[in-house]
């Protein structure tokens, strides 16, 4: 990926995860060392069905490039 | 055993499948199928007359297809309880509608063909998940092992059958395709375990011991006996383990260490293939029988199991606990615990201990008559509600319902719905704050005012 | 059996490690010497390294002794080891990597091998084709043993088996555009 | 006005060795109802925790941000502390620095910086909007169920049961005992199973 | 039943036999088989042991061509096949390969065609039904050992028609033509077919197990579907006898051969004469 590559752009990512899926995962990431770029930005939700598609609008006004729900 | 079925405060229901669990903590309601025995438990006195009479022979599950049973059977002479059952797919009253012997002959009259399955509901404080492990189907993965077809290539399961006295053979080491003793015994260690490509990646954390028993046992039972022992690594973490790894090398054991790649019939033999790798050569044992290590796996239905308690797995199907260290017996559905090899392959000593943690943790929920609920449930905010239900039938846990209130506007009294969270419940999801059109459901702890203010902060 | 300190030779390793690794797509960590490829492979007994042995020297810091090794040159790539690791690794590619990175260094531990793979490539690149008798010959000057399977060329002649004469496809020149290509790649000379 | 406080975690080396906290705390200062920030190696040990106790009475703080671990692993312990002093345990967060941060970007230090100070500006955020909020309760049918009667459901079914609480063991074969009761002798003392 | 037909430089050679019972059967069958035009050698094991881009190219050529005519290549050499079905896997599974290889052949290859070994073909698209059908001289009596070698079975994610350790395709096609499939052991070793002209030592000893477990489970004849094999099985088994002082003597068969007799053609027409271990007696004492 072109991500860590390229110093002029970095997409600027909002990550909405589920606190016991995928929250947990990106812990178990963690935990393992994993890495991955630091232009990623979770918040956490109870649960994916939590998030409101106003969320994710309201990010992508603020200037958010992408937004991933995991859950 | 005795203790746990003589013991006034536990009611035991075997042959009975769990069929539905809802409600929360301190308040389970939990659906039970007793399946029917085709035995009337109080009357049987376990005499034994129908299944000495009865004329179907199965393969006995129980020893693993290394004896026979009857249609009605107990599993094994010490079984508890003490009540046989009918196996309604071989029993001939229910294959052929003929038959009846045992009906005629059972002198307590306890024989009831008519019994049908019962469904009971109760409700529990806690849970406690103990459903243990299968082994892992060796059979359908290895064939440079066989793929099951050499009859004296068994696994560490068969073998305990082989040696107990009430199994098969009365406890004598016998070579199933002939009744012969072996000679020489083969022993492979993590098979299906350590296996990334056909296998489970993960140890299976007990093989390394009872081959180590099995070893001793065959060398203290059959003279002038040989045990060769294939192994990657031999793991003995726990309190007298490597003194009994040790034992069983002083008693003539060979350990070689090396993973066997293939296994094939010669005449009566097995040739057993593998290299010794601390010396860098390959190296072949002419076997009378070979014992296979295969790996723990959770035991089946574990899925089903999962939905039904809100508890996840991980991939290979062990329940997950709440924390690795931290928190080993409980789960993230409150009230719910684990306890035993359902939760990653264990031995005795260690599921003993988890078990008795696993109770210690439901006692200390019972020991108060109320419990603190998590606040950070739904909350209606009742002058917004229109009562319209899309909260209701989207809640996962039927948490919520609509009541109604009546209240004043205008000096008139008013009747009108509104939605009402069970806080008992409620998980905290918030699925139901995203489907409320009104904007009346929130959710404490997760508003949508803060989700916002953090979309808004984090994105600066 | 000289003593190997680890440090220094671990270091120095490296470069070869990584070159067989790019290489053959294997990872060598993967390995947990369990010997199951060594134990089922049908040609160990004629080899100086049972395969676990050449990844452990490569693992090791000992590349070098990997390179001299005959164990590769002697693999038969009956794929009986991949088929049957539990790690998945392909210890076939392995040893091609590895023979490949000797040959570089001018390493050749089985000569004849090298030899006839050379004959059998060369008839490819001529003809487009395998001649199988063409290469017996070939294969029997360069090695020096001129004699060597003469027994089995008559019949094989008298049964029409072999042909003397090479037959050679129309578009020889794709075929020999490809190795050029490949040479070009940065392939081996062959 | 809100008085937030924000604490920033060493972790040892685990955060600090990759997440310059000197610096987060400093920027932490500047954000809106902000009044109090600092850093310390170990935010969980005793001290750690006198120390959240003893800036919440010096400096009148009403809300409390840790930053260190996941919020899976010590938003309990954190909510108790401020709890001991007073404060609604609800009116705390927690940014998840370590496992969200320092661990997966250990290669990247600035960007690790940069997004702990964005993690930390976020729950800031998030905490000033909370509101108190209160646990009820709810009865307990002091009755369990084992679901399995093997070893393990049998030992706890025996100790729980030996608690003086009643259970019920389920397990889908006719008889318990489960694997247990197929074992010969078992290691490492040899006796039998059952 | 179309596909593009791959020989292989042994089927123009030592093989004659297998290429020509193969087209013999594949007419009764109703398999119609296109022989790629101009065909070049696959590399073998020497151009993979050499250069891995190489032994992806030279077998990719041949791909190349039977893919503009949208035809499945049918191969009964398992070497070739081998080869070839790993050009097309790497192929397929990488644009990036995709890209070289077309590239270094100068066409464009995207292996959206498959490779299929001969015996896959006649046992699993003909089928044994319909070959049972056109049976007129049933095989009684032969007590057969189906013997695969490796690259015919092995890697099983790239062979992937019958199992690696115990295949069942060829014993299915011996059983559907009356013979007995005996069960064995050594089905799958390997030969050493790649090492028998360098190492023609180490060969030998490998064929004699094989020679030998065949023997001992009561085999009067070896049934392979690869020219390798059977050339060392054959050729070199009075050498193998010799150097471990045994008699052998078993007749080595390429299922088409079997095949054919069984379908009604004259061993000789089959090619049945030119082999080192004369088959002919075998088959004569059986009434074939």
């Amino acid at each position: 990926m072109s991500l860590t590559e390229t110093k002029e752009w970095r997409p600027k990512i909002v990550a909405f995860c589920c606190n016991w899926c995928a929250y947990a995962g990106a812990d178990l990431a963690g935990l393992n060392r994993l890495q991955y770029p630091a232009n990623v930005r979770i918040i956490r939700v109870p649960c994916s069905g939590r998030v409101n598609p106003q969320f994710v609008l309201r990010a992508f006004q603020r200037g958010a490039d992408g937004v991933l729900v995991s859950g | 055993m005795v203790a746990a079925a003589q013991h006034p405060q536990i009611e035991l229901l075997t042959y009975s499948e769990i069929e539905n669990i809802s409600g929360y903590v301190g308040n389970f309601e939990v659906k039970i199928r007793k399946k029917a025995r085709s035995v009337d438990p109080l009357k049987c006195t376990g005499c034994g007359t129908c299944w000495g009479k009865c004329p179907t022979r199965v393969d006995s599950e129980f020893d693993l297809g290394l004896g026979k049973r009857k249609a009605i059977y107990l599993p094994f002479p010490q079984a508890v309880p003490a009540v046989p059952v009918i196996d309604r797919e071989h029993c001939r009253h229910f294959t052929k509608g003929k038959c009846g012997i045992c009906e005629k002959l059972c002198p307590a009259k306890a024989i009831d063909f008519n019994q049908k399955d019962e469904i009971i509901t109760e409700k529990f404080g806690a849970i406690i998940i103990a459903t243990g492990y299968d082994l892992l189907k060796w059979e359908e993965v290895y064939g440079e092992y066989g793929y099951g077809k050499y009859p004296d290539v068994i696994t560490g399961m068969h073998f305990e059958r082989l040696n107990n006295a009430s199994g098969p053979t009365k406890g004598q080491i016998l070579r199933p395709s002939d009744n012969k003793s072996p000679e020489t015994v083969v022993f492979i260690k993590c098979v299906g375990s350590r296996d990334d490509a056909r296998g489970k990646s993960y140890c299976s954390r007990a093989c390394c011991m009872y081959t180590a028993k099995h070893v001793h046992q065959v060398l203290e039972k059959i003279p002038n006996s040989q045990a060769i022992v294939f192994y990657m690594d031999v793991r003995t973490p726990g309190k007298a383990y490597e003194e009994f790894y040790k034992r069983s090398v002083d008693e003539g054991a060979v350990y070689i260490r090396g993973r066997v790649s293939r296994i094939f019939q010669e005449g009566d033999k097995l040739i057993v293939r593998g290299e010794d790798t601390l010396l860098g050569r390959q190296v072949e044992v002419k076997a009378d029988m070979v014992v296979l290590a295969t790996a723990m796996i959770p035991s089946k239905g574990w899925d089903v199991l999962s939905k039904m308690t809100n508890v996840s797995t991980d991939k290979d199907g062990f329940f997950q606990e709440a924390h690795p260290k931290l928190r080993p017996v409980e789960t993230f559905t409150a009230g719910v615990f684990l306890a035993g090899a359902c939760q990653g392959p264990k031995d005795i000593p260690d599921t003993v201990s988890q078990a008795s943690a696993a109770a210690v943790k439901v006692c200390q929920l019972f020991t108060k008559d109320e419990m603190a609920t998590d606040p950070m449930v739904a909350s209606v905010d009742e002058s917004l509600c229109s009562g319209c239900g899309m909260c209701e039938n989207i809640c996962p846990y039927k948490a919520i319902e609509i009541k109604t209130i009546t209240e004043r506007i205008a000096g008139k009294q008013i009747s009108r719905r509104v939605s009402s969270v069970n806080k008992g419940l409620c998980q905290g999801c918030g699925t139901c704050s995203v489907a409320c059109p009104s904007g009346a459901m929130n959710l404490n702890g997760f508003t949508n005012e803060q989700i916002l203010a953090e979309v808004d902060a984090i994105c600066l | 059996m000289e003593r190997v300190e680890l440090s220094v030779a671990l270091r120095n390793n490296r470069s070869l490690k990584n070159k067989v690794e790019s290489e053959s797509g294997v990872v060598l960590s993967d390995c947990y010497q369990c010997g199951k490829c060594s134990a089922g492979c049908p040609a160990a007994f004629a080899m100086d390294y049972t395969p676990r042995q050449v990844i452990r020297l490569l693992q090791l810091g000992l590349g070098g002794e990997a390179l001299k090794s005959h164990t590769p040159w002697l693999c038969a790539s009956c794929q009986t080891c991949y088929s049957r690791c539990p790690r998945e690794i392909n210890l076939p590619r392995l040893m091609e990597a590895v023979r490949q990175e000797a040959k570089r260094r001018g390493i050749i531990p089985e000569r004849k091998v090298d030899i006839f793979e050379k004959a059998f490539l060369d008839t490819v690149e001529k003809y487009g084709r395998a001649h199988e008798m063409g290469l017996m010959v070939q294969y029997n000057l360069r090695t020096l043993q001129p004699i060597k399977d003469a027994l089995l060329a008559p019949p094989l002649l008298l049964k029409r088996k072999i042909s003397p004469l090479p037959l050679k496809i129309k578009d020889i020149d794709s075929v020999k555009n490809i190795f050029a290509k490949v040479r070009n790649e940065g392939g081996s000379k062959q | 006005m809100k008085r937030i406080g924000v604490f920033i975690c060493h972790c040892g080396a685990n955060i600090a060795s990759v997440v310059d906290v000197k610096k987060v705390a400093e920027t932490a200062k500047s954000f809106p109802g902000v009044v109090y920030a600092t850093d310390y190696q170990y935010m969980c040990s005793d001290p750690g925790q006198e120390l959240i106790r003893k800036a919440v009475k010096e400096h009148r703080l009403d809300r409390v941000v840790v930053a260190s671990c996941s919020p899976r692993l010590h938003e309990p312990t954190f909510r108790k502390t401020v709890a001991s002093v007073g404060i609604n345990p609800y009116l705390f967060e927690m940014a998840n620095i370590r496992e969200q941060c320092a661990w997966v970007h250990s290669k990247d230090k600035e960007g690790a910086t940069i997004k702990a100070i964005d993690l930390v500006r976020t729950a800031v955020a998030k905490v000033g909007k909370n509101v108190p909020l209160f646990a009820s309760t709810i009865s307990v049918t002091k009755k369990a169920l084992v679901i399995g009667a093997g070893i393990a459901g049998m030992q706890a079914a025996i100790d729980i049961a030996d608690a003086g609480y009643k259970v019920v063991l389920v397990d889908r074969e006719p008889t318990i005992g489960g694997n247990m009761v197929k074992l010969d002798k078992t290691f490492p003392t040899l006796d039998c199973s059952a | 039943m179309k596909y593009a037909y791959y020989p292989g430089c042994s089927l123009e050679a030592t093989a004659k036999e297998y290429n020509l019972s193969a087209k013999l059967v594949a007419k009764k069958l109703g398999i119609e088989l296109w022989e790629i035009p101009d065909w070049s050698c696959c590399g073998a094991t020497a151009a993979h042991n050499r250069d891995y881009l190489l032994s992806l190219a030279l077998p990719a050529r041949n791909l190349a061509i039977a893919e503009k005519e949208g035809l499945d290549v049918a191969v009964p050499c398992a070497a070739c096949f081998n080869r070839m079905r790993t050009a097309e896997t790497a192929v397929r599974e990488s644009r990036d390969m995709q890209k070289r290889i077309s590239e270094i052949l100068g066409s464009e290859y995207k292996a959206t065609n498959k490779t299929r070994a001969f015996l896959d073909v006649v046992v699993n698209d003909v089928g044994l039904e319909r070959i049972k059908e056109q049976v007129v001289k049933p095989l009684k009596g032969l007590k057969l050992a189906a013997y695969y070698g490796c690259l015919l079975v092995r890697p099983p994610k790239l062979t992937s028609f019958d199992d690696p350790e115990e295949p069942m395709t060829m014993d299915r096609l011996i059983e559907a033509l009356d013979a007995e499939a005996l069960s064995w052991s050594y089905k799958t070793e390997c030969c050493g077919g790649s090492l028998s002209t360098a190492r023609t030592d180490i060969g030998v000893k490998m064929i004699y197990q094989i020679l030998r477990h065949a023997r001992d489970a009561g085999a009067e004849g070896i049934v392979t579907a690869c020219p390798l094999c059977l050339l060392n099985l054959d050729m070199r088994q009075a050498q193998a006898a010799r150097v471990h002082s045994d008699q052998l003597n078993l007749p080595i068969f390429y299922f088409t051969e079997l095949l054919g007799v069984a379908l009604g053609y004259e061993p000789k027409d089959l090619g049945l004469d030119t082999h080192f271990v004369n088959p002919v007696p075998l088959l004569e004492a059986n009434g074939l």
